[in-house]
Parts: C-alpha cells; structure tokens; sequence
C-alpha cells in the first residue's frame, strides 16, 4: 500500500497533468468538430511552440511566458491559412482520410524541420526558478508545473468563455452541431471553420510553451503526445469539448496514480486501453454526442 | 485501356533504367590494391537522431587519431583513409553502411559505431564478413553474449563494472555509516541500465535494501511520479542509470520535491560540460563513473590530449577518447601482424588482440574470449562546482565526500 | 385495405440534440401499391427512410417488414430481406464503371461465391439487361462519376433492382431532373409495380405523385398527420396547413 | 469488355514477362552483396505496402499503423524460435496466423465506426506495442532487442542475402496474386463500393462491416509476414525500428504515390521511394531532412495527385493519344470496341 504522501503527491501531479492535457485535447477535438479531420500535426505545433519558447529563452534570456505573445497570434494565422488553403481543399468525399494522411505529412515536416534547425539533442529551458517548488499538505507542488497549469487552466476558461458567450463562439458551435443548417442560418461556415482551426492551433501554441517551462523536448517528441490526445478525444466522444477536458483530467489523474503500482510506462497505456475499450463498447465516446457515431 | 498498358511498359522501362544504373556505377570493386595505397577504413556513426551528440564526438576522436597517425607517417608506411557514413542512429541504417563498407567499397579495416543499440546488429555484419571488429561504445552485457569472435571493447569496462571502486567503497563504510537503503532508476537502455544495476547487485549482496527500482523508456521527459516514488521511498542513496538529458530531468524532479539523499549517483550525465548550468549549478557531490580523463598520466594520453587540443581547441571527453582507443588497438595489432586488408589478415589480427596487451589513453587494455575488456571505471564527484576523481584512491585528485552535501 | 402488411412502423422516434425529427411516427404500408410519403422540408421523411434501412438507429419504436422485427438489424440484412432504396442526391460508385455498379449489387450467395470473379457469366447478364431496361447499355464502361445527372439516377435505380428487392424506397426520384426523364421513371415505377414490387416514394413533385401514387402518408415535424389516397390527401385542410405553416 | 480486357492481356504480358524476368536476374547482375541487399530492402517495402494496399486500396480506409503489425509480426517470429524453439519458417507462419486472429478484435474496434476511429486506432496501435515491447523485457528483451536466429547459419552474407532475396520476391508474387484474385471477385467489388461510398454499398445488401474486417485480417496477415521475413534476414530487431509510425507512414506514401487502385503501383512506389531513400541518404545522409522530403513528397500527392502516378500518368497518355477522351459520355459501345482493338 503506498504511503498516503505519495498518493497525495501523484493526485497533485495528475491534477496538473489532466490540465495540460484538458488544453491540448480541446484543441484537437474542436478541429475534428468543425472539419471531421484528425489533425495529428497539433502535437506537432505543440512541440514547434515549445522550441519556440526555448529558442526564445535562450536567444534573449528573457522569460519564455513571454513568447506567447508572438506564438498564439501566429499559430492562430497559421490554423486559418491551413484551414483555408490546405483542407478545404480536398475532395469532401475523402477528406477524413486525406487530411490525416496531409496533417500527418505537416507533423514530419514539422519535425524535420525542427531537426534541421536545432539538431535531434534534448532541448531543456533553465530558469531560475525551475527546482522550486511550494508544499501543500506535504505534497509539493513545483513552481513551473504550477505555472503551466495556470496557463491551461486560463486558456481553457477562455476558450469556454468564447463559445458559450460570443457570437462567433455560437456560430462556431452551430457549425459544429450542423453545417447545412448553420449555413441556412446565415453563418459563413467555412470562415467560422477558418477561425475554429486558428483556435485550435492556438491551443497549442499555450499548451507548447507550458509544457516548455518544465518538460524537455526534441524534435520527435509529438509522436508521443498525440496518442494520448487522440485517445482523450475518442474517450470523451469526438467532437466535444467538455468531453474532451473531462476525460483529460480522468485519463491524467489515472496514469498519476496508476504509476504507483505498475510504474511510468505501463501507466502510459492507460490512455490505449481506454481508448480500445471506448471504441468497442461506446464507440460514440462517454461524454459526446451524435457526431462521434459515424466516425 | 491501352493507355494502361502502356503505362505500365514505361514502368517496366524505367525500372529496367534504374536498375542498369544502380549495377552499372559500381562495376569495379573488388580489385587487388598495391601496398602504397591508403588504409581505408569505415566506419558508420549516428552522426544525426537519437545518438547524434556523442556519435559526433566518437568521429572527432576518430579523426584526431587519423590525422595522428598520418602525421607520423601512416601504418606500415601506408596513409589512412577514414570513410565516415552516417547511420541516423537507425539500427538498418547502421547494417546497410557496414553492408555497404565492406560489400561494395572493400574497405581494409572497420571500426565501431557508437551505441550498444547499433554495436550488435554492425558487429554481426562485420562477423559474417570475418572482419575485425573494435568498437569504442558498446558496453552492455549482451555485446559480448552474442557469440562473436572478432569483438573487441576499446575501453576498460563493461558497463556492469562501471561502479565497482564505488560498490568497494561504500561496503567498506563502518556498519554505522554504511547507508541502508537504495532508490534505482534506469534509462531502458542497455548501457545506462547496465551500469546502475551492475551497482545494484553489489550492494544488495551487501546487504543493502532496494527500496524503489524504476525503469523508463528513452524518450520519457516527465519524471514527476519517478521522482516522487523515490523521494517518498526516503532512500539513502540514490543512482541513476542515465544517459544525458534524462539524467538531468531526473535530478531537477528530484531537488523539485527537496529530496536529499546521502549519496547521488548518475552516469554519463555529471560528466557532461552543459550539466552544471541544466540543473542550475546544484551539483553538489553528485557521483559519476568515468572511463577517462584527460588528465591521466600514460604517455599516449599526453600526446593525444595535446595535439586534439591543437586541432579542435577542446580537451578531449569520453567518447573522442574511446575512438581514439580503438584506433589504437587496431594500430597495435596491424603493426604486430603487418597487413591491412581484407581476408586472411583480418584473423590474425582477432588472433594477435585475443592474446596481448595493449597500452592505450585509457590505461593497458587486454580482453577476455568474448572481448570484454578487463577494468573498472573511476568514480568522479561534484564539490564546490569543479568535478575531480574520488575513487580509487591510486589516482584520486580530490576526497570522497560522504554524506553529500545538500543540493 | 386487404393487402398484407408491407413495411411498418409504430411510435418511430429519433431525436438529433435538441431537434425531434420523427415523433413517434406510426405507419403502415401494403404490398403491392404505390406509396408515397410527402411533407414539408424538416418534416422528417428522409430520416424515415434511414431509420427503416437501418442507416441510423432509432432512439426507440419498432420496424416491421412482412411481420419479421428489423428495427435493429444492420443495413445490409435489411437489404437482404427485401428493401432496396434510392438516396435523396442521388448516390452512384463514381469511380466503379457503370456495369460495376450494378453488378456490386448482385444478390451475393456463401463464401464460395463471394471469392469467384465478380463478372461471372449470368450476373453480368442481369446487369446488362438492366442497364439495357435503362438504355444504358452503351455505357457500360464508363466510370459513374462520368456520366449525366439523369443517367446516374438511371444508374442508381438498376443497381437497386439488380439486388431483387421486393419492396423499393425512393428519396426524391424527380429531384433535379427533365419532365422526359421523369415520365420515364414514372413508367418505369408503374412498370415494377405492375410486375409486383412495392414502392414507398419521397417526392416534392407533387404532380408526379398525385398521378403516380395510390396510397399517400403526410409528414409534418416527425410524425404523421395525413393518410389516403390523393383525392383525399388533395382536399385535407391539415394537409394545406402543414405546407402552409 | 471482353475484347478489352483481351487486349490488354496480350500488352501486358510480355511487359509483366519482363518485370519478372528483371527481378529473377537481379542478383546475377547486382556487382556486390550491398546492392542486392538494397535489392532485398526495396522488396521488403514492395510487400509491405502491398499488403497495405489490401486494405488501403480497396476499402480507402488509410492504416497508418500497418508498421506495427510488420513489427508483430517479426517479434512473434522472432519470439516463436527464441522462446519456443519453433523452426525459423514454421514460426514465421505462425505468427502470422497469430497476427491475423489478434487483427480481429482489433478491426472490430477499428471498423465498427467510420474512417476516422480507424486512423486513431491504428496510430495508437504503434504507440500501445512499443511501449509493451519496450517495457516488457524479460520477454521482448526491452529495449535492447531481440537477436533473430540465422535460419541458415551455415550460409556466408552473400549468399544468404541471395535466398532471402528470392523468398522476399517470392512473396510479394503472392501477395500480387492474391489482390488480383480479389480485385477481380466479387469480395473485391464490394469492397471498392464501400471506399466509394459505404452507406450506398450497405444499402444494396454488402455486409461492409463483414468485408472490411476479412481484408483487414487479410492485409494483417501480409504485413506480418513481410515483417517476419524481414526479422529472418535482417537478425536484430529494436522496439523503436519495429513499432515505428515511420514505417507504416512510408507503407502509405508508396501506395498512394504509386496508385492504391493499381496491382502494381505499391511496387512502383516502394521502387520510387526506396531508392530515393537510399539516394537522399548518399547525398544529403546527415541531415533530418528526409523527413521533410518525406512529408513534402506525402502532402504533393495528397493535394495533387491522390490517385498517384499511374492514374496521373495514364491520363496524360490518354490525353496525348486520346484527345476525344473528354467526349467520353457520349461514346457508343461500338467507339469504345473499336479503341480497345487499336
């Protein structure tokens, strides 16, 4: 039996954990929302806002929080230029499977890049305060992880704060619901869906510069994000995002603890197993709606 | 319809082209050499990927020894010629290049890439081409569990003898310092792990509890729940069986929940230039093994660490050291033997290395039937932001602190 | 009224979110007849049809075909048991040749069958001589995508009657199409059924249906308020006030 | 259509008779064992996406995750001679079939829903086996691999690399075989209606669920015993090379560029790309920048030609020869006979 300050440390870790993942999950599923596409390159942009953020830190010394300011308003010009340019491009009929395999073939260029430019060597931001941390009931809690929880948390809260109280955050959630009958409804669809994949992308570029603050990245690492995200969004259904978050913190809280007995990697699978057992006993996900049924 | 077909005509076509073109430009290769031509020597190094970093070195110690040796002339009066490809730390990769060598450019010698990973599968090329095969990198047991006959190790240990001085020291401790407990985490690696659990096996047989013993795969960057299993173990002693990157995720995980153990011992990372500034200088009394110094007194080793200094403005690290010890054996035993090129020669030089000794930057060398290389590394410990060896006590520069100091 | 029971349904429902599309509706049809189901757009008559067939599953009510329960069988057992159907924009392979497309719909028999060549002598046969019913029959080679607007509602009717159906749904049979092309199809339809097969129709074309069909069930938000023959349907007031709104 | 179909027998046989006769005298005319094991290389990847193509071809359902099933395949061969003592090829044909059952739950997760559940599950797939194989290594040796026992121990490289290049080109004839026999069933026919549209397919009575999850333990099948053979040859097998997306996505890149409706144009494509690979590792060998000719090359064909090479090429022929082809809905069945016998 684990010591009651371990268990309270892993509940904290995976409090913070389902966090970064809630964030990053949204994102992936508002895209699959708006489009039917499964955009693997998001852990890719994810990774990309991460070296961002280092390459930041490192040229000007200042804090990597600050480099925000430059990623978020470009990833969203990027999602909306890849929305436009690139995705509504494609045959409608086969635009599932297409656009998997042309985000998947931005993910490899992505990560090619990244290795081109800054070398396969693990990446790590050193800041001063990178081996504080704060106690909580004897579980301690690192300053940076803190941090990047705040980040999530905050973006997420705004994220929420857009689509249930904006008129582009209805729009968009009327196009997810039903494009035809949001387009008699006057909503410009492939404009909101422009939009909705900037935000997506967005997203990332919070998730990539939290994860920046406490995690070490290299230019592969995404493929080991974007399994878990992907099994995050079937298990809260595709498509929806309180889904999305939910399942994040129920999937991060598991593996938190689950590492106690069966240790890092085996609690990785987790995600793996739900998602096989999501798909074979309620293919439309735990939380979602219709949409996830014909997908 | 017929347009098909004739599509497929032109596939044909272009096949047909591609193939005379891939056979046609490598019509000679096979051709005897006169006795004035270079030594060609290939090689195969992760020069980009997962290993790139230390592959990079592995080549400039290659190199530096190259260019030693041509400047004294060459080997048996013929100059050497090294032919670097790059594996892209991929295992296929890494057999296609020695296929490649050895195959098609006729190499007269190889010599190992780095990493265990990439050791075996290039071994067994080298070893079905009856090859000699010294490589500078592969340190884990099974290397030399493979049955090869014309392995040999440049360095003086297998990884499961890195920590012996350190093991020896430890259970020396009077019973009331002695430490009691001890938290394990290794990198999925051979190499890594193979150094903390050769630790580990000493000292539970002597008599010292293993109270966390994690594994984690290579790619793992969130050490939080390791780290938080180990400080809630409340351990001793702490080892890691790292590489470079994780072993300093490892660390900071561990400061960032203020644990403190009495001994902390990493591999590879600590010897790193870059560690102190990654985990933010707190360095104090973290342990590590190492096969070399540049400080050390044999004669080869001076002239090396001053004429590398010469043409890369560095000192030498680990891995330019262990490439350069590899030149050196095979050096030795081309010298002995007289020839380089492929065929008979190569078995006697296996033969000539399996019974003699060899002087070399990393001390004498000499190797068992597998070709394990016969030694121990030394133990180097952090104090006051300067790394100096501890142990053993013949060539220690500095004290062994113990308990360490809080980091 | 004495023709056996065709198609059935009773208390039929299905909801999207927040919208009720079919609202517990119960219908019946006979063999043998004409049938048409009309009503204004969103009154629910396509996702009758897919309900029926199976393509989506309703949130509850039941389906009966010839007496047997189909409410939760998959589309293809549905098909099997006699339900052939037409989709609302027209659906063809586009990239299957016209022959393809109606030999995919061959009645397909054990495993053995399923592995022999798909241009076996008798079916291909068939779908010749559909696709010469259609005057197709020269174009037999040419991928669907290809062909004209009419020619792949042509195409899609052979393929349907290539699987034998004894009862046959069509969504919108005149949607986007000549009034030559329509009086074909209406021939056709009177043909079939003259032959035996049941039709159940979709259609907005209100001429088309009143000439055509017998029996006629209107639709308004999800369940039906309407049901006889046209001379009824013409003359009921909830009828005019349901498309009138 | 009969007289069609005959004429392009009597073209393409002399031409296939070639391609055969090319493959057959490689290995006399490779100079050195290096090319032939480039030869062996590009055959590997000719089976593989082949076999991706049974499933990717017919059905349009796009696996990324075939890598992980060539990759189970050669740890269960692998494993079924270290750990059972089965001989090298009697292992290999039972973890295939091992890999064809272990197909079926999974397609049965995979398929039940449409495309995009697939993509997620067969890319999670690669994910879950190398993290178990990784981590479990008291069986799987973990990340230090598994050693493959020399199925011919007593054979010198050279000619070992010979066999295996006869046993891979051996296969691939199988599997070209078994798609042609299915491209022209009835199975096949239903299989091409649901990637043209699987609701219409149902709806005229093909059990499509039924059909996608047969190819795809069919496709499995294939992949596990490239995979297996390849482990018989190449000897050393690494969790990271194995259950690597990589190796599943370049499965797709050759199918796709050399055209997934096409017998052979997986094999164009492994020719294609695995020679580039190869030729790009000479030149530009220390860079990561195969990864981005990859995905460059990846993301042309999707937007531009995702029917691949031979369609594209064929239509510029047809263009070429053919400048009436445009007309082609008015042509009678006599115009169409009458082209065909040109």
């Amino acid at each position: 039996m684990p010591s009651g300050g371990l268990l309270l440390q892993s509940v904290v870790l995976g409090l913070l954990l389902g966090g970064l993942y809630a964030l990053l999950a949204a994102g992936l599923t508002l895209y699959f929302g708006i489009m039917r596409v499964v955009m693997i390159a998001h852990s890719a942009f994810l990774i990309l806002a991460a070296y961002v953020a280092w390459w930041f830190n490192v040229r000007t010394g200042l804090d990597p929080l600050l480099s925000l300011a430059g990623t978020v308003p470009l990833f969203f010009v990027t999602g909306v230029a890849m929305q436009r340019l690139l995705l509504a491009r494609l045959r409608p009929a086969t635009l599932t499977m297409m656009s998997v395999l042309l985000t998947f073939a931005i993910a490899l260029f992505i990560e090619g890049m990244l290795g081109y430019l800054f070398t396969g060597t693990q990446r790590r931001i050193q800041l001063a305060y990178s081996a504080s941390s704060l106690d909580l009931f004897g579980a301690r809690i690192a300053v940076v992880k803190l941090i990047a929880f705040g980040l999530a948390g905050a973006a997420l809260l705004g994220l929420y704060l857009l689509l249930k109280h904006s008129r582009f955050g209805w729009a968009l959630r009327a196009t997810i619901q039903h494009r035809d009958a949001a387009r008699l409804a006057g909503i410009d669809t492939d404009r909101v869906a422009g939009y909705g994949f900037g935000l997506g992308l967005a997203t990332a570029a919070i998730g990539g510069t939290a994860l920046a603050l406490d995690a070490t990245v290299y230019p592969s690492l995404h493929w080991h994000w974007i399994g878990p995200l992907m099994a995050i969004i079937v298990v809260g259904g595709l498509g929806s995002i309180p889904g999305a978050a939910i399942a994040a913190m129920v999937l991060g809280m598991a593996q938190s603890l689950l590492q106690i007995p069966l240790g890092t990697t085996w609690a990785q699978t987790v995600f793996y197993l739900a998602l096989f057992a999501t798909l074979a006993l309620r293919p439309q996900g735990f939380f979602g709606g219709r949409l996830a049924q014909r997908f | 319809m017929h347009a098909t077909a004739r599509v497929k005509l032109g596939i044909a076509a272009s096949a047909v082209a591609v193939a005379l073109a891939v056979t046609g430009c490598t019509g000679d290769g096979g051709s005897e050499k006169p006795a004035s031509d270079p030594i060609v020597i290939g090689i195969s190094l992760p020069l980009t990927g997962d290993f790139a970093e230390p592959g990079k070195g592995v080549q400039r110690g290659y190199e530096a020894w190259a260019k030693i040796v041509n400047d004294q002339g060459g080997l048996l009066g013929r100059k050497i010629e090294l032919k670097i490809l790059d594996d892209q730390s991929n295992a296929d990769r890494v057999v296609a290049d020695y296929e490649q060598l050895i195959g098609r450019d006729k190499v007269d010698l190889v010599f190992g890439p780095f990493s265990t990973r990439l050791v075996v599968p290039a071994g067994r090329v080298a070893e079905e081409y009856g090859m000699l095969f010294v490589e500078p990198a592969g340190a884990a047991a099974q290397v030399f569990e493979q049955g090869f006959k014309n392995l040999f190790y440049a360095a003086p240990a297998v990884a499961g003898d890195h920590y012996n001085h350190l093991a020896k020291h430890i259970l020396a401790l009077p019973a009331d310092r002695r430490p009691k407990t001890a938290a394990y985490a290794a990198m999925d690696d051979p190499f890594a792990q193979g150094t903390a659990y050769g630790l580990k096996a000493k000292l539970e047989a002597g008599g010292i509890t293993t109270v966390v013993n994690e594994v984690y795969p290579p790619n793992t960057t969130d050490f939080g729940g390791i780290a938080a299993k180990i400080a809630a173990s409340k351990a001793d002693i702490v080892v890691g069986g790292s590489q470079y990157q994780d072993g300093v995720n490892l660390i900071v995980a561990l400061q960032q929940l203020n644990y403190q153990p009495k001994l902390a011992a990493f591999s590879t990372a600590p010897t790193n230039p870059e560690f102190a500034k990654a985990i933010g200088n707190k360095t104090e009394g973290i342990l590590a093994p190492t096969g070399y110094t540049n400080k050390a007194k044999y004669p080869s080793n001076l002239e090396f660490v001053e004429k590398y200094k010469a043409q890369f403005g560095t000192e030498p690290e680990e891995d330019e050291a262990n490439a350069y010890t590899t030149g050196q054996v095979v050096a030795a035993a081309v010298k002995a033997v007289g020839c380089a090129e492929q065929g008979e020669c190569q078995k006697k030089l296996v033969d000539w290395l399996r019974t003699n000794k060899v002087e070399t930057v990393v001390g004498p060398l000499s190797w068992d039937a597998q070709g394990r290389p016969q030694g121990a590394h030394m133990i180097q410990q952090w104090a006051g932001g300067d790394i100096q060896i501890v142990l053993p006590e013949d060539v220690k520069e500095a004290g062994f602190i113990y308990p360490k100091p809080a980091w | 009224m004495t023709a056996p029971r065709n198609l059935e349904t009773v208390e039929l429902t299905k909801r999207f979110g927040g919208v009720t599309a079919l609202d517990g509706a119960s219908i019946a049809f006979h063999d043998g007849k004409i049938n048409a189901i009309i009503g204004p757009n969103g009154s629910g008559k396509t996702t009758y049809f897919n309900c029926v067939t199976g393509m989506i599953r309703a949130d509850s009510g039941q389906t009966t075909y010839r007496g047997h329960d189909i409410t939760r069988r998959p589309p293809h057992a549905i098909a099997a048991a006699g339900i052939g159907r037409t989709f609302q924009l027209c659906r063809v392979f586009p990239r299957m040749s016209a022959l393809d497309n109606v030999l995919v719909a061959a009645r397909p028999g054990g495993v053995a069958t399923r592995l022999r060549g798909a241009r076996g002598r008798a079916e291909v046969a068939r779908a010749r001589e559909w696709l010469a019913h259609m005057g197709m029959d020269h174009l037999e080679g040419v991928e669907a995508g290809n062909l004209s607007w009419g020619q792949q509602k042509l195409l899609e009717l052979a393929g349907v009657l290539m699987s034998e159906p004894e009862t046959i749904l069509l969504d919108e049979p005149a949607g986007g199409v000549n009034p030559a092309l329509i009086d074909r199809i209406a021939a056709l339809v009177r043909e079939l059924n003259a032959a035996g097969k049941t039709f159940i129709i979709v259609e907005h074309n209100m001429d088309l249906v009143m000439n055509l069909c017998e029996h006629i069930v209107v639709l308004d938000r999800g369940r039906p308020i309407a049901a006889g023959p046209p001379s009824v349907i013409r003359s009921d007031e909830r009828v005019l006030g349901a498309y009138l709104g | 259509m009969r007289s069609v179909s005959k004429a392009r027998v009597w073209l393409g046989l002399p031409v296939l008779l070639a391609g055969v006769g090319l493959v057959l005298s490689f290995p006399s005319l490779a100079p050195n064992p290096y090319l032939l094991s480039v030869g062996i290389v590009v055959l590997n990847y000719a089976v593989l996406s082949t076999a991706w193509n049974f499933m990717g071809g017919f059905t349009g359902y796009i696996s990324l995750g075939h890598g992980a099933l060539a990759g189970l395949g050669a740890y269960g061969t692998a494993l079924l001679i270290t750990k059972a003592g089965m001989p090298s090829f009697a292992a290999l044909f039972a973890a295939t079939a091992i890999v064809a059952l272990l197909a079926i739950p999974l397609g049965f997760a995979a398929l039940r829903v449409r495309g995009a559940s697939f993509v997620i599950v067969s890319i999670a797939l690669v994910l879950i086996l190398l993290l178990v194989f990784q981590s479990w290594a008291s069986l799987t040796g973990g990340s230090s691999g598994l050693v493959v026992p020399r199925p011919f121990p007593q054979l010198l490289r050279p000619e070992h690399h010979r066999v295996f290049y006869y046993l891979f080109a051996g296969l691939l004839a199988l599997a070209l075989l078994c798609w042609w026999l299915i491209d022209r069933s009835r199975f096949g026919l239903g299989l091409k209606a649901v990637r043209e549209d699987e609701d219409k397919a149902e709806s005229l009575g093909t059990p499509t669920f039924a059909y996608k999850l047969v190819i795809f333990t069919v496709s499995a099948a294939f992949t596990a015993l490239g995979g297996g053979l390849y482990a018989l040859w190449f000897g050393d097998l690494d969790p990271v090379f194995q259950f690597s997306i990589l190796s599943g996505a370049y499965m797709v890149l050759m199918a796709l560029l050399g055209g997934v409706r096409n017998l052979f144009g997986p094999v164009l494509g492994a020719l294609i790309v695995g020679i580039g690979l190869e030729y790009f590792k000479v030149e530009y060998g220390n860079t990561p920048l195969h990864l981005v000719a990859s995905g460059l090359l990846l993301a042309v064909v999707v937007m531009f030609m995702p029917d691949g090479v031979i369609p594209s090429v064929s239509n510029v022929f047809g263009r070429f020869f053919q400048p009436t082809r445009a007309s082609i809905r008015e042509v009678s069945a006599e115009q169409l006979r009458e082209e065909a016998r040109r």
